[in-house]
């Protein structure tokens, strides 16, 4: 009985960190935005305006719940939640530390990137049932770019995978003790990285939301809540990219003892953050298919052969 | 020596080959020298195997060469094999020795046709095929050369194509000789059915084993080879084509009309005699074939104005004659007089072709006349073959094989009075019409002016055939003059000989060589006067009605073309017009008509719409599902 | 751990898969015709995981594995199809492109 | 368990009919996306994680979001709705439906006259799936891997729109093929 409530406390413990973190992101967004491009960013409310979160949730709940009259009702109000759950299901595989993890099943990798893919629905319905042709355009190059970037995703984790022989992220990060996966799987990680901010259509691969070029892209139309709901799904999924690469590459949890293990995951995981942060601040934005052929021209070719590289070098030494 | 057998059969092919594919290019004179070459040195090759054989006969009197294997399968097997024995070497020495005077003759006759090498390429395919008929071990390749020979027949009937009629003869010539053709064919299948294989040897060998005397199947199996012979052969009830393949070119009516190819069923029955002593009422049958063949074609014969008609009614007779001694049982007898005719009856033919040389090929005896000194070789010749063919006793070689037959005839083991007597009441009229034909042609007034004078090619042919035509009878004498046998003891280790009882009714035998003797020299005077001194009496016996109805009546060759057409051809035709539509073919048509509705039922379904295709599907699995729950 | 009997994955195997069926049968868009034989190829696959779990054999998964590859190079090509025929009759009704020409 | 998988069984029946039921192709899209996350969590509960990651990610992931994808490009509106439902007549679907009805009950039928037999519900270890898909199956993986170069292949030949050569206004009405 105590097992269930200890996974209950998880599992709670876990969506409301979660949800924080990505509350928090808002603000620590801004505020380094601001600092890298050397202006002051959120600083009025409360102390450097880290109150500045709460005031953004307030406008967004209280902004009125408008739906366009031409765009399909209930897929319109169904979008955006996919990407939240989407989101937050991956989270169920997260280790943060030793035994605090939702469900470490022994297909975690694949859940993950099943769920990474379902994300991809939240641009492509929030874009077709606005009835916008910014819209439109936008999830048309979110959807081209969700799923041609999960196919390299997938194989970038495959070198993974076959360095810990196991598709558990319990195991693949115990895996690491003796060396992070990403000195052999330098090549996986940068992929994955890549694939990663493209998966989350962040900057500078965020084509299905480009402001100056569509306006708002597949997020158009929407305002109050639900705009809410994308927005904290795009945070959501940066903190579980970066939480990802962690996992994979920087061996998790693992670290001097001198700090908790949740602890170093934590510090890892926050150093990917600001990575994604950094690139946004500092990169410009590709054309839609110098995207595509970078994908399909050099990472799927390069994934490929780091996975054949792996798989062979894994055979002649361990077989 | 035995070995270049191969070569025999092979020189000809390979000379129709070389003329039919460069003929053009060769012109007249290379065409001349590979078309009368390669018989030339194939009847060199013959000459020197038969000398080889008379010194030392190979093993079992026969030698085989086995050349390849043509068909095999399961149990039909079938070589490409050469069999030469007495029977088949006497048959090749006379197609190359024969074939190659004639071919030498035709170099000059044929000098001014524009189509030279094709007729030499047709006479060179004729004589390759002929090799394989009688050389061949075997019954189907013997009929490859049977239908060879035909084939042959037909292309040279209708050589001068451009003349309807002559392809209207043709085609006769082909379509009787098919209708015997189809017999015989038959009758393989039945012999192969009974033994299992169509090697000769094998089937005399078994006949006597598998088949008692008197057998149906051996009865049914030799009639049926009789009707391939009797159509080859021109032998009533088929002979109607004979005439008619008068058309062709002369020496193609010596060498395959007269010499050759239609004696081809006189060696097909004389090759297959083991199973003809197994059916005597076949033997029967074919000795009655011969005697009214040779009294039908004999009685055609007198009115006849058409030289080469003429020759070609003897023909038939002659080979008359031959059935009548195979069917008496008298085989030797029977190949005898094949070679001596095929010497004389060649020596006629181009004596003839000579004479239509010098007439502007006018063919009608009776506008000619007075040849004899205007052309004294062909005259002599042609008198020397006349003899032969009436059989003026002592001095002539057809004296001596047609003697042997009409004694046989009586005496031989199936013979009796009525077919001697029909022997010769045909040797009495045999005389008659040829010399008709040598008093009209040669004596008289002469009404053409001769527009060509033979050269020593034609000259050559006719003087050597004269000679073997006067003097090749004098391997085989009869009892009653010395009783030398050499050609029948040669023929001995291939057909079984006569009984010696044939021969001890001497003063019987006497009688028999007289009368001949006296009728042929009555029946020559009795020409003499009718068509020389007294032309009266004929003219006007003919200007009677009767007289005129009964000279139409042989004209037309005994009516058998005017029996045949009423018989045949217009129920033929009238079964054809009535059957225009073709009510056979109705059903034929049904079938792709029906297939057809249906293929219109099935577009239908094919509507592009692929919602109907899957309801057929699912039609069609509730249908399959259902028998399966079901069952 | 379960009583799920192999009849009763089978039978939910069939009914999925005759619901399949019975949509390309009453759809005239071709998309919704897709759509629908893609149901029935996954209804087969379920049947195979299903016959793979009962002899507790990998082989129904790989079976599956297989199905999935010809699933996505058939919605490739359908698509492409479908396109085209969007393009050349301006409707997606299947019944538009029921005349053949050439 | 067994709970959970009949849950899941009955919303991937009902979604499925829904999906052959809809108007609308985002819809019907939708309720298929549910259809196949029953379906894999089927797949989850009889003991093939493995295949049930495969149904979300390759199934719901990309083939489905393929469709979607074609939707949005071949941007039909409201009148594809109205012609879609013009074409969901009660008289065109009742007898597909009778049909398939007897079909399935005869198919039910045959499965139900042999012996019932319980899945193990082990789990299956991706690992056994590799090892056979590349020793005893390993000619089936090659093939697909042709089928799929060739679906690639033509996919890109059949979709690619042919160049057109002279200018828009030139070009005669209806030439465009």
């Amino acid at each position: 009985m105590s097992e269930t409530l200890y996974y209950l406390l998880i599992i709670v413990g876990v969506l409301v960190v979660m949800l924080s973190i990505a509350a928090l992101l808002i603000w620590y967004e801004r505020r380094m935005l601001a600092l890298w491009q050397d202006r002051y960013g959120p600083n009025r409310v409360g102390p450097f305006g880290l109150m500045q979160v709460m005031a953004d949730m307030v406008k967004i709940f209280f902004k009125e719940d408008w739906i366009a009259p031409f765009a399909d009702k209930w897929v319109f109000i169904f979008a955006p939640t996919i990407i939240v759950v989407a989101v937050l299901l991956g989270f169920a595989v997260v280790p943060f530390a030793p035994g605090i993890v939702v469900a470490d099943m022994n297909i975690g990798l694949l859940f993950f990137l099943a769920m990474s893919s379902l994300g991809a629905y939240s641009i492509l319905l929030g874009g077709i049932s606005s009835n916008n042709k910014y819209s439109l355009l936008g999830s048309l190059r979110g959807a081209a770019q969700v799923i041609s970037y999960e196919v390299f995703m997938g194989i970038s984790l495959m070198g993974v995978v076959i360095l810990s022989d196991s598709f558990s992220l319990v195991k693949i990060v115990e895996a690491q003790k003796n060396m992070w996966f990403v000195i052999p799987q330098f090549i996986g990680f940068v992929i994955f990285f890549m694939a990663g901010v493209a998966e989350t259509h962040r900057a500078p691969f965020d084509l299905p939301e480009a402001e100056s070029e569509l306006v708002a892209g597949f997020h158009s139309e929407y305002s109050g809540m639900k705009f809410g709901m994308f927005f904290v799904g795009e945070y959501l999924g940066i903190t579980l990219i970066s939480a990802m690469i962690a996992t994979f590459f920087f061996g998790g949890w693992l670290g001097p003892s001198f700090l908790p293990p949740i602890v170093w995951f934590f510090i890892k995981t926050f150093a990917f953050i600001t990575l994604f942060i950094l690139l946004r601040a500092s990169l410009p934005r590709p054309r839609y298919d110098q995207l595509m052929s970078l994908g399909w021209k050099i990472l799927l070719p390069l994934s490929l052969l780091n996975l054949l590289a792996t798989a062979a070098i894994k055979l002649a030494i361990g077989g | 020596m035995y070995d270049f057998l191969w070569l025999v059969p092979t020189l000809p092919f390979l000379g129709f080959l070389i003329l039919a594919l460069f003929g053009k290019k060769l012109g007249k004179t290379l065409s001349a020298f590979v078309g009368v070459g390669s018989i030339g040195i194939a009847a060199l090759i013959t000459i020197l195997i038969g000398i080889r054989f008379l010194s030392s006969p190979p093993e079992g009197d026969a030698f085989v060469q086995t050349l390849w294997t043509w068909i095999a399968v399961d149990r039909f097997n079938v070589n490409i094999a050469l069999h030469l024995d007495a029977l088949s070497l006497v048959f090749t020495f006379v197609i190359t020795f024969v074939g190659f005077w004639i071919h030498l003759y035709s170099v000059e006759y044929m000098a001014d046709d524009e189509s030279f090498s094709r007729f030499f390429a047709y006479m060179n395919l004729f004589v390759g095929a002929m090799l394989l008929l009688v050389l061949g071990d075997n019954l189907l390749l013997l009929y490859l050369g049977w239908e060879g020979v035909g084939l042959c027949s037909y292309l040279l009937i209708g050589f001068w194509y451009k003349d309807s009629a002559n392809g209207y003869a043709a085609r006769k010539a082909f379509i009787v000789t098919r209708v015997g053709d189809a017999a015989m064919a038959i009758g393989l299948f039945l012999l192969f059915y009974s033994f299992g294989t169509l090697n000769i040897e094998q089937i005399l060998t078994q006949a006597p084993q598998t088949w008692s005397v008197g057998n149906n199947l051996a009865v049914i199996a030799t009639l049926l080879l009789l009707g391939g012979a009797v159509g080859k052969s021109a032998q009533l009830p088929l002979q109607v084509w004979l005439p008619d393949a008068m058309a062709g070119p002369t020496p193609t009516s010596a060498l395959i009309h007269a010499a050759t190819m239609v004696t081809a069923g006189v060696y097909l029955i004389a090759r297959m005699h083991g199973i003809y002593e197994l059916a005597p009422v076949s033997m029967l049958v074919v000795a009655i074939v011969g005697a009214a063949t040779l009294l039908v074609a004999g009685f055609a014969g007198i009115t006849q104005v058409d030289i080469k008609r003429v020759l070609a009614y003897s023909t038939i007779s002659q080979i008359g004659y031959m059935f009548l001694a195979l069917g008496v049982g008298a085989w030797s007898a029977a190949i005898f007089h094949f070679m001596i005719h095929a010497f004389f009856k060649a020596l006629l033919f181009l004596g003839a072709g000579a004479i239509i040389l010098a007439q502007h090929h006018e063919q009608n005896m009776f506008k000619m006349g007075g040849l004899a000194k205007a052309l004294p070789v062909t005259f002599w010749t042609f008198l020397i073959g006349s003899g032969s063919l009436a059989a003026l006793p002592l001095v002539t070689a057809g004296f001596y094989s047609k003697d042997a037959i009409i004694w046989f005839a009586w005496s031989g083991e199936g013979g009796n009075i009525y077919l001697w007597a029909a022997a010769v009441f045909g040797a009495f009229i045999t005389a008659f019409y040829t010399f008709r034909m040598v008093f009209v042609t040669f004596f008289g007034q002469q009404k053409i002016d001769v527009s060509h004078f033979p050269k020593w090619t034609i000259h050559v042919p006719l003087i050597v055939l004269a000679f073997f035509a006067l003097f090749g009878g004098f391997i085989e004498l009869p009892g009653t003059m010395g009783h030398f046998t050499l050609f029948s003891d040669f023929m001995k280790s291939a057909l079984p000989a006569i009984e010696e009882t044939a021969h001890e009714n001497v003063s019987l035998e006497y009688f028999s060589q007289i009368l001949t003797a006296v009728l042929a020299l009555v029946s020559i005077y009795l020409a003499y006067v009718l068509y020389l001194k007294k032309q009266q009496i004929v003219t006007n016996f003919t200007d009677t009605s009767f007289g005129k109805g009964l000279q139409q009546f042989f004209l037309s060759g005994l009516g058998f073309d005017w029996l045949y057409e009423r018989l045949f051809i217009r129920p033929y035709v009238w079964i054809a017009r009535t059957n225009k539509r073709d009510f056979i073919d109705l059903f034929y048509v049904f079938l792709p008509w029906m297939s057809r509705q249906f293929h219109y039922a099935f577009s239908y379904t094919q509507s592009g719409k692929v919602r109907r295709y899957i309801l057929g599907i699912a039609l069609g699995a509730v249908v399959s599902i259902t028998i399966v729950v079901i069952l | 751990m379960s009583s799920i009997s192999l009849n009763t994955g089978l039978v939910i195997a069939s009914i999925l898969f005759f619901l399949g069926f019975l949509g390309v049968m009453i759809r005239r868009n071709i998309l919704f015709m897709l759509i629908s034989v893609e149901i029935m190829l996954n209804a087969a696959g379920l049947a195979f995981i299903f016959a793979g779990a009962r002899y507790n054999a990998p082989d129904g998964q790989v079976m599956f594995i297989f199905i999935l590859t010809m699933a996505a190079a058939e919605v490739a090509v359908g698509l492409a199809l479908l396109i085209q025929v969007y393009q050349k009759f301006k409707t997606l009704d299947s019944d538009a492109a029921s005349n053949m020409r050439g | 368990m067994t709970i959970l998988f009949y849950i899941a069984a009955i919303i991937a029946i009902i979604s499925t009919i829904m999906v052959i039921t809809r108007a609308n192709v985002i819809h019907a899209l939708l309720y298929m996306v549910v259809s196949l996350l029953a379906t894999a969590v089927m797949f989850f509960l009889i003991g093939a994680p493995f295949i049930a990651a495969l149904e979300i990610m390759i199934y719901a992931g990309a083939i489905t979001v393929l469709f979607v994808f074609v939707v949005m490009m071949l941007n039909l509106g409201e009148e594809a709705v109205k012609q879609e439902k013009q074409w969901l007549s009660f008289s065109g679907w009742i007898f597909p439906a009778f049909l398939s009805l007897i079909l399935l009950l005869e198919v039910i039928f045959i499965i139900s006259s042999s012996g019932s037999v319980p899945v193990s519900g082990k789990v299956i270890d991706p690992k056994l799936v590799g090892q056979s898909l590349f020793t005893t199956y390993l000619i089936g993986v090659e093939l697909s891997a042709i089928l799929l170069l060739a679906g690639i292949v033509g996919a890109y030949h059949l979709a690619r729109r042919k160049k057109k050569v002279v200018h828009r206004f030139l070009e005669l009405e209806g030439a465009e093929e």
